[in-house]
This record gives C-alpha cells, structure tokens and sequence, in this order.
C-alpha cells in the first residue's frame, strides 16, 4: 500500500498530519528521545502557531474535559519570531519530515513580517496562516469574513512562493466562501477545522472555569460538524484541503478523504494516545486494502452529494 | 540532575494484576512489560476501557505518580495509589485483576537525588499529604537504598481520605488480621480528625522539624494537595530549606504537547508541569496553588 | 424550594421546558397513557415545528449516533397549519401546562399566516419563531442574519400580543448580534441552540449515511459550544433568554441559569430517558437548596463575566 | 386490536439475573419488579452503565423485542436475545448477574391476535430469520396457550449467527450434557450453510406452505432482516395472505418523540415505527428493506 501523495507541490509519504498546536514534537522529544524521530507518525510537522512577539499563554486552568472532547483556552503561548527561528526551527528541521510553520498576528503587516522571515528559511517546507484572530485593525476575525480573509492573502501571496495553507475557522456560517476567498487570495490550500467557540464554568462556584473565560472545543464531539465542513469546503474549492476535527481512527480518516480531503489531521486524539496518528495511518491503509485501492487519492470513490 | 527515564513512544496496554483497598484509597497494580523502571516522582498517563461512560467523561487519560515498582519475572510491576473522585479516578478504581490499563509513561522529570537538591544536606524530610503520599513512597525505598537519613511526615484530612500507610511500612502490608501496619520510627503521621497521630496539619510537624536541628542539614520533598504545598514552600523559603515539591495541574496529554499544564514562574512566564515537573524546585515557582488542580 | 418564573408574562411552576422537537407529548400518551398528563415534566411545552403546508419529512435513515451526540436529518414532518389546528393544537391543550407553538415557513408571509392563525387561538400561550428555514426570496437563511430577523420581526411582531420566541441558529459567527436584531424587532424572549449542522457517512460504503444528505448535531458533545452561545446572547439582549443545548442534569441546568438563561430546555436527553426533564428539575431544586438559595432566578450569582 | 400495554412513564433500573450464551446469540434476563406483563411484539429500550465507552458510543439506547416473559415472585422477568452486533448490543451481552439494565417500556404495537389478522384463518405461520427470531418466541408460546395450530419456519444465516432455538423448545433449555433442544414437530429451520435443517433460504419453506393446503386457512408473522421481509411480504402478498411483519429502523428513543423510525407508508408518508409499528400489517408498507436498519 502507498499512501503517498503531493501536497501543494510538497511529496508527503502519507497523508497524515498532526493539527498545529496538538503535538510539540521538541518536548515529545525529551519525553520518548530519539523514538520520536524515529516513528514520528506525521508526515510533514506542522508547528504549533507562533506569533510576532512572544506570548506567555492565558492564565490555568485552560483544560476542561467535555463528554467525547475538551475545551482549551491555551493561549497560543510562544517564543515569539525570534525565539522561534533560533531555538526552535533548528530542533524541528531536524525532524525526518518536512516542516509547515503555523503563523498568526494581529496586524496584516505583523503576519507580513512572519511570512516573510519563515518563509525565507530553507528549513521551512510550507505556512499554515492561522486566521482565527481578532483583527487589531477591523476588529473583525479575518478568518471569519471573505473579504479580510481575501486581503490578507492579497498582502502575504507576494511574499514567497512557498505553500500558504488558510486554517479556517468553524465559527462562521460559511466556511466555504471563505475558502473560496482563500482561494482566489493565492492560497495553496485550506486547513479546517479549528475548534469552537465553548465555555465551561467550575461546578461549584459556576464562576468560568477557564482562565481565559472561554476556549475552543475539540475532539470526537465535533467529528460530524467537523466532516461536514471539510465536504462543503471541499466541493466549492480547487485546492487541496486538510481535514482534521475528532479525528481518532482509520475509519475516520477515510471518511475525512472521501468527502474530498486531500490529508487529514490528527489533533486532540494525540493527547490520549502520542501514537495515535500511527493506528490511523495504518487502519487508513487496511481500509483501503479491504476496498481493493492501492493507494490515494480517495475522492471520488462514492458519491457523497447531499 | 538526576536523569528522567524516558518512556516507550506510544500508549501501551497493560495487565492489571491486583486492585486492593487501602484505607480510603485504592492501590493498583499493573505489569509493564515493555517499560523501563520508573524513577520516584514520574508518572504515566492511565485510561481503561470503560473511559467515556454515560456520561461521556473521561475522554482524556488521567496522571498518576509511580508509589511502588517491582521487578516481576517478565516485566515491572508497576503500583498506583489512588483515589476514587471523580470519573476517571472511579474507573481506575473498578478495575479488575485481569483486565487491561492503557498506559503512557514514565512520564516527566523526577525527584533530585539529595546530593544534587542539596549538597551538603545531612539528611531528607519527605513530607506528604493525602493521596500526594503516592510518590513519597518510592522515593523513601530509593532514598533508604541509599543510605540517606530521613523523616517521613503524611499527613490526612479524616479517615476516609486516608489510606497508603502500608507503602512505607516495615511489616510487609496486608499482615493478617487486619492490623494497622508497623511503621518505621522515620514515619509521622498527622490528621484533621486525630484518627492517626498529631490531630492538625502534616505542616505542622514540619514546622517543629525545621525549628529544631535538624533543619540547618535538610532538605524537603513534597507532594499533596495545593495549600498544603504552599504552606511547605512558605516554611522553606523561611527557613532557607531547599525543596522540591511534586505538583498537580490538569493535563491532557502529560507529554508536552497540549500546553494545558501550567504552573506560573516565579518572576513571570510559565513551566509546563508534565515534561518541566511534575516535580519542581521550590524556589522556581510562584506559587504551589495551581488554579484547576485537584482536591 | 419554589422553582417558580415569569417568562416574558407566563406564569410557569419552574424553569424547564421542551427543545421543539424532541418529545412528542401526543405518541407519547400513546406510550404512557395518562401517567404522561400526571407527570409532564415541562413548564411549558413546546411543540414540534408546523408548517404552512404538510410535510412528510425526510427520506430514512434520518438519525446518526455520534460520540455523547446524535445527527438528525428529521425534516419537520407535521400535518401542516389545517392538519396541526384540528388534529394536535386540541390533544396539546388537554396538556396541565401552558401550549408554546413553534412554526416555520419558507417566506414571511407565511410565517405571516402560521402566526396569525395559531396566535388566534386560545389554546396557545406563546409561539416560537424556527428561524432556521433558508428563505425562498432570499435564499439566505434568515437566523444567520441580524436584518433578515429584524425584518421578520418588523412583520410579525404586529399580529399578536402573545409571547414570541425566536429560536437562533448556531450556525453563525455571531448569534448575538442575531438576538439583539430579533430584540430590537420586538421579540419577547430568544431561544438556543439549535442543531450544529453536520454530516455522517455510511462506514462501509461513505455513501452519505443520512437520506437527507446532512443534519443537526445535538446533545452532550455541543452543551460547552451551547453554554457559550448562551452567555454571550444573554450578555447582549435584556429579553429572556431560554438556555438548550446538552442539558442532561440539574447540574447542567444551572450552570445555563448562571450564565443568564431564565430557562432551560431538555432536547436530546428525553430520548434517553423520556423523564430526564424531571430529573434535571429535582436536581436542579437540590444544587439551588445546596447553595442556600430559594428559587430563582440565580443569574448574578457569581460573576461569569470572561 | 390487540391492546398495547402501557409503559410506566421513564426509565426505571432493574436487575440482571441471568446472561448465558444461546449458539452465537445471548439471552439476557432481567427482573423488571415495577413493569406490566408486555405482549409479544413489544419491545423495550435499554442500555446500561457502560454505556458511552472510549468511543463515546453508544449514547442512545437500543430497542429489543422481549423474547420471553415470566411473572416471577417480584416483578416480571423479561428475557432479551441479543447479537453482539456494535458498541450497544457489546455492551448488554458483558452484562453481568447482578448488575443494572436501564429500561423503558414495553413500547410499541404488538402482534394481533390471529382473529383480527384473518378472522377465517386456521392457522399460524410465524417466519423468523436470525435474531429476528426473538419476538416470535413470545408470540408462539401465547399463540399455543390459545389453541392456535400453528407452524414456526426459523432462518439463520450459518452457524456463527444462529441460536435462541432453544426459546422454541418443548424440552426445558440448558438440559445437562449439552444436548440440542428437542424441537416440537411444529417448527422447522433453515440455514444458508446447512448446518441446520433446509439449506438455504427460510422463505423457500415459506414458499412451499403457500403453496400448499394450508395458505388458504393461513396468517404469517414474521420478523428478521429487511431482505428476508421483503421477501415474505412479496410471497403474501402473491397468496393473498394476511401477514404482519416486525420490523425494525434506526430509533432514538422509542416512544414517537424524535421521528427518526420513519417506514415509508404504501401510497406516500412515513409511519413512525415505535409508536405504529413495530409491528406493522405487511399491505400497509411500501417496502420492507428501510434505510438504516440493522445486519
Ligand atoms: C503528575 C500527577 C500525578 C498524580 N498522581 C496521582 C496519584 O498518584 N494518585 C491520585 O489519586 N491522583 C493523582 N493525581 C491526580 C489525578 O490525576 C486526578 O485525581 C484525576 O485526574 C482525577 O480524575 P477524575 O476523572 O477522577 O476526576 P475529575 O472529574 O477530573 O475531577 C478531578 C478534579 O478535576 C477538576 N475537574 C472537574 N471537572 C473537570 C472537567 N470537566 N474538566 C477538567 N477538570 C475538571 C477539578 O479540579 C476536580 O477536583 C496526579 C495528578 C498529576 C498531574
Ligand atoms: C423494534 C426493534 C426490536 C429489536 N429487537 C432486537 C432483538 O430482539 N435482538 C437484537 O439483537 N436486536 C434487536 N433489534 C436491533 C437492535 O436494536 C440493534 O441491533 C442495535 O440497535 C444495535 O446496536 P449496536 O450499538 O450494537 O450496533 P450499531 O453500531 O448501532 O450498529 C447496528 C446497525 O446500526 C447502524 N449504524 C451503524 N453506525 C451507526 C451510527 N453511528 N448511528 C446510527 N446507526 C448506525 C447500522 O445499520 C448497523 O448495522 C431491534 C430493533 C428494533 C427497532
Ligand atoms: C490544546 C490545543 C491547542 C491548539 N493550538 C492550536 C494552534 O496553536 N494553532 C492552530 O491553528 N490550531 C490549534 N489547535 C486546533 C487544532 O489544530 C485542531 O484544529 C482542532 O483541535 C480540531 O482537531 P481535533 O479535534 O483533532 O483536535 C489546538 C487545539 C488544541 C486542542
Ligand atoms: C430529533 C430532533 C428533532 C428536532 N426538531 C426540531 C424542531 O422541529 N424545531 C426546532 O426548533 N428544533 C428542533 N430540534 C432542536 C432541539 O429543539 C434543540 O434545539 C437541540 O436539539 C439542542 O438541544 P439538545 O442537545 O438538548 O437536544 C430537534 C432536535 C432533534 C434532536
Ligand atoms: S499535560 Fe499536555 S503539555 Fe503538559
Ligand atoms: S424512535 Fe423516536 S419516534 Fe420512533
């Protein structure tokens, strides 16, 4: 079986990633040594976002556990631009698989300087543009309008040649026209999705038990929401989407590349099992065994029209 | 720094060989076959297959320090001491011989030999609470096997949250007759209720210990409930004691990738408890009363 | 302990309802026989939406269990306006507690004739607004938009005196804004969540598994997405708010009251168990005897501002 | 009509008394001390407290024709036969003596008494395929109580999804020394594999009585996978043979609540199969094979 595909002109061996933000691959590292690299279970890294400045991350707890999920309010904590392209980019370029660099700022010309510093890095494979931020200027959430989402690619495109994936937000009524923003922006492909919007309150003073007040919910509880997305997405756009949300197995995976994902990812499933992206990739690979495929993509292989 | 042992890549399934009472608590016993010799202070992340549940919790895998360890003909047995409060605490609890325990680890950065925690120290004060004893245990065998001198206090609310005694027992535990383990002259306890030793807080005999003598040639090790682990930071920051103090926070993942865990710096930033902790210097954090830790 | 409200000038005995469209009190007589009248476990009880004209539903298999959730692609069968005021509106009024008619239609003149026709009726105490219908003029669906609703309302609002609740969409960026539109047209109270659209695929041949195509996510998985939809609403509107999404026990019910809900509707947990709403109630009486209070409403509590 | 028996109102916890193996199926019984006496064809929804689990299913409870009934000193024991088909069906066959099974019913219409199926009909024909077998248990041993004559045809698809024969036994089930049931003239098998009685299809048995004598003074019950419903609704149909199927589709909560049971009515709309069916006169459906129902 060989599950290898192009990805926006990168070859990946296999079309299972991890979700930015889900699987620090340098503190796994201390955790498991030189295991990590050996069996890392992705098949290009992507990093977990960083930003202009450093960040401390939002006060604890940022944890809550939901039925089938969790919330998190982790804050995006973070070396900053600098920290991160000396400390961290040379332990993760030394990873047996290319590098996809997640950025966010808070300004169309802050992620102008992160776009061009990443990407100007050899190291660096691809940039995931994390557009789930309040804009400082509109005060909109870029990713949650078309139009910011269109001029912010408009600013980025000309920065590099090298492959700008748009991770959408779930937090809007159309995800698609924002893909197709994306789209007509330059972006090589489009991410989704990233949590939602959630709250949780300590049960006994009811007061928010997040120290950010709010989080985002991941996990199984959002996998139908989440596959529903990638579907809509997937038929109203021409680039290659990744597909993540409570994805845990084989089964899922597929699900996830039949309604037109070209890669999935794996995010809070790791959190229970650091291998769990490995047990995907291979139920993937004895699902397709089972339909008599020997390889991908899937699209295409039922009709999923609604 | 004494070294973390690191863990087999991966979450792997265990045997569950023995799941007995012990006072309010209960003490579980797994065979790992495929993992090294925890160090005192690290911990596994645990699951079973009854998590999710009606109610759907828990979805995550829980933390729990390593209390004993035993070479076992084909592997290691590894023993955790727990408490039932909450769901996954309550799974974990009903487990029977027989079944399997899903387990990451070991996990995190262990206790410091004393030599390194604290060079010239003459001798070790381990002082726990509730089920924070759970560590306390594995690290008085080690500390004895090295012929380090040391005062163990344990300290418990009332006599339903009590239990573990018999991990720091002379008499081998579950002597017949029920009777209470004999413990060593190093063991003090204290309880909120007077059931066992000084009625009050574990940190009071601390306090009398760190005014007597022997605290000028000690060094401290903690674990137990957040309060109590400020207090121990308090009496040792005052005292000049060096300490290290193995903490809780809610993790997610327990390797470092969810970013959940964290415990504020002393001067700013923070620490991720599972992969920087859970076992800390005192002297580096801002405060032990870590905002969503348990109990 | 007195669990007694006043919800927008109903006089109800405590603060839990029915989510439209989740206990059919007429089958369930036929199931329960009279216990169901003696032990009704709703305040108010709100019906299943009607429509102007008949509707068969959606083809089977029209429900998709998902991990602490399910997907249900139903399709508002019901009898249509004639059919619900001669058949049901009659078995509904036998019922001891106060009649909430939820109705939707695909224009706002029909909407225009549910409300004036069942409004007229004295059999019914309320009316909720399904605002989740795409509107056959404008093709958009008109919860998701702040004017559409505010221009809904404009037309409504002036044919009965009798309550009007709107039932919101999550399926939007902001649903907030969507409240205050439908509270500035003059609605009387709002109501959320409904169901997260999403999708399921038949496991062995990724055909989609729903005869519809797509559905609605509910029950426990979305109760922190619900929890936050809720307090943000009830942060913008000075109208009643009523709190679903998830709600299994009493625990969950006040934790929707803390966070500004003046009641609180059982969906999904009623299939489960068709008495989880009396569950949820005495539970409730028990966490508010617990925290030394006498009955509602227990919003400002605690501060549950983020 | 034969009356639906109410059912209390919400779901009540009774206790497991017996869970043993029947051929590849399991018998589930549990003391239900606050029920009524359900009819055959009625069906209760159940779960348990593993329900949830690591995949977060099942969630909702599963509908269960009842297979058996007996007034026991305290309640009414109620008999479930079950194949271990998903997360649901998994989760009540590791049910243990002892422990609770959350119930609601009896729900739903139940067979009709053989005078108001045919009023000039002599005889029975129950038609029973794989666990679909299970409510006609109930309906022959009531069927028998009243003298009706009656012929029972049993298919199964090979011996892995085969059991609950003995349910239809004349001699007690579970007999020492592991003997097969003593079967009663009246009932005849089929299986796909041959490993019991006519290999192949249990509608060709059907087939052959149509033919025969005895179609004319003849009603059908049947229940079993869509395909095989199908089949007997298009052989009665063809006869001209009142026949009732128990049928079965996706249900959330059994009690006509969610409409997710829709069956599509002969002549347009849908039925909701809790509260209308399960059991549903074969003339009145457009198709027996619903979308989304089981095996
Ligand atoms: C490094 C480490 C070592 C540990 N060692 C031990 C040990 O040896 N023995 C032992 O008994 N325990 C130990 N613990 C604590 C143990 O992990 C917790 O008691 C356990 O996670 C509780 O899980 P639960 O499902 O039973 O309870 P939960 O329901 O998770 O409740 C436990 C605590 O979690 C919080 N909480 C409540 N609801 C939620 C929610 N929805 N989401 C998130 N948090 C919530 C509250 O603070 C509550 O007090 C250790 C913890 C750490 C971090
Ligand atoms: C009235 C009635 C009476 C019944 N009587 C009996 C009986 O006496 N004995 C018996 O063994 N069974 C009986 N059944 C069938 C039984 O209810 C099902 O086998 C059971 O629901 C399966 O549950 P599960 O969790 O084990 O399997 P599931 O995983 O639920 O799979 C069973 C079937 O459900 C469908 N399915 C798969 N995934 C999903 C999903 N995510 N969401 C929704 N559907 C899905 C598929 O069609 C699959 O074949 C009866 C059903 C009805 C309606
Ligand atoms: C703890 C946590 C941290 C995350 N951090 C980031 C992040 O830094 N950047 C980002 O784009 N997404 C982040 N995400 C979102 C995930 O990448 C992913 O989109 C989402 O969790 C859904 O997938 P899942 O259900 O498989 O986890 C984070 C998610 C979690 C749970
Ligand atoms: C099977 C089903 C049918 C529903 N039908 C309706 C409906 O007719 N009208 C409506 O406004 N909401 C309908 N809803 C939405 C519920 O009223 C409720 O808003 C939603 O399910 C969230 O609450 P829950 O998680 O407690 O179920 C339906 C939900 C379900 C599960
Ligand atoms: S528990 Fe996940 S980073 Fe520490
Ligand atoms: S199962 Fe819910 S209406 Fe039939």
């Amino acid at each position: 079986m060989d599950l290898g595909l192009d990805l926006c002109g990168l070859r990946l061996e296999h079309p299972i990633l991890n979700g930015s933000g889900t699987f620090d691959a340098i503190a796994a590292r201390r955790a498991f040594g030189d295991e990590l690299d050996a069996r890392l279970p992705f098949s290009l890294y992507v990093s977990k976002t960083i930003t202009p400045e450093p960040r401390a991350g939002n006060p604890a707890p940022r944890l809550y556990e939901t039925p089938a999920g969790m919330v998190n309010s982790i804050g995006l904590p973070n070396k900053g631009l600098a920290g991160f392209l000396d400390d961290d980019l040379p332990r993760l370029a030394a990873l047996p698989v290319p590098l996809c660099v997640s950025v966010m700022a808070p300004s169309r010309d802050g992620f102008g300087v992160l776009v061009e510093r990443v990407a100007g890095r050899v190291e660096v494979a691809a940039l995931e543009l994390n557009v789930s931020c309040p804009n400082v200027h509109s005060g909109l959430i870029v990713g949650e309008r078309p139009a910011e989402t269109l001029a912010l690619l408009g600013s980025l495109r000309p920065l590099t040649d090298k492959p700008l994936i748009v991770k959408l937000t779930p937090n809007c009524a159309d995800p698609a026209a924002v893909a197709r923003a994306a789209e007509e922006g330059g972006a090589d492909a489009v991410s989704l999705i990233n949590t939602l919007r959630a709250t949780a309150l300590e049960p006994r003073t009811l007061a928010p038990w997040l120290g950010a007040g709010s989080g985002g919910l991941s996990g199984p509880a959002i996998r139908s929401l989440a596959l529903d997305q990638v579907r809509r997405v997937a038929a109203e756009v021409s680039i290659p989407v990744v597909g993540m949300g409570g994805i845990e197995s084989g089964a899922d995976a597929l699900a996830m590349l039949s309604v037109g994902a070209s890669a999935v990812a794996v995010g809070t499933a790791s959190f229970r099992d650091p291998l769990a992206a490995e047990r995907v990739r291979s139920e993937l690979a004895a699902a397709l065994d089972l339909r008599g495929l020997s390889g991908l993509p899937v699209a295409g292989l039922v009709s999923t029209s609604s | 720094m004494t070294e973390r042992v690191l863990a087999p890549f991966g979450r792997r399934r265990c045997e569950v060989v023995a799941n007995r009472a012990s006072g309010g608590y209960r003490i579980v016993s797994a065979l790992d076959r495929e993992g090294p010799e925890p160090r005192p202070g690290q911990f596994y992340m645990l699951a079973t297959d009854r998590w999710g549940g009606p109610g759907g919790r828990p979805y995550l895998p829980r933390a729990f320090s390593v209390a004993e360890v035993e070479r076992a003909g084909e592997g290691v047995r590894l023993d955790f001491l727990l408490e039932a409060v909450g769901p996954g605490t309550e799974a974990l609890a009903a487990l029977r011989e027989g079944e399997a325990l899903a387990i990451t680890g070991p996990l995190g950065r262990p206790f410091s030999a004393l030599g390194e925690l604290a060079p010239t120290a003459a001798g070790a004060i381990l002082v726990g609470g509730g089920i924070g004893i759970a560590p306390l245990a594995l690290l008085r065998r080690e500390l004895a096997a090295r012929g380090v001198a040391q005062r163990v206090l344990l300290g418990f609310r009332d006599r339903r949250h009590a239990g573990g005694l018999e991990l720091f027992a002379c008499s081998p535990a579950g002597s017949p007759g029920g009777r209470a383990p004999r413990m060593s002259s190093e063991v003090r306890t204290a309880s909120e209720d007077g059931h066992t030793g000084h009625q009050g807080y574990v940190t009071d005999l601390l306090a009398v210990l760190l005014e007597g003598d022997e605290a000028a040639g000690a060094a401290v090790y903690a674990c137990g409930p957040p309060a109590m682990l400020e207090a121990v930071r308090g009496l040792c920051a005052a005292g000049e004691v060096p300490a290290e103090l193995a903490m809780e926070a809610p993790m997610a993942c327990g390797f470092g990738s969810c970013f959940g865990c964290a415990v504020p710096l002393r001067g700013g930033g923070y620490l991720r408890l599972c992969v920087d902790g859970p076992v800390v210097g005192a002297d580096r954090i801002e405060t032990a009363l870590v905002a969503g830790s348990g109990h």
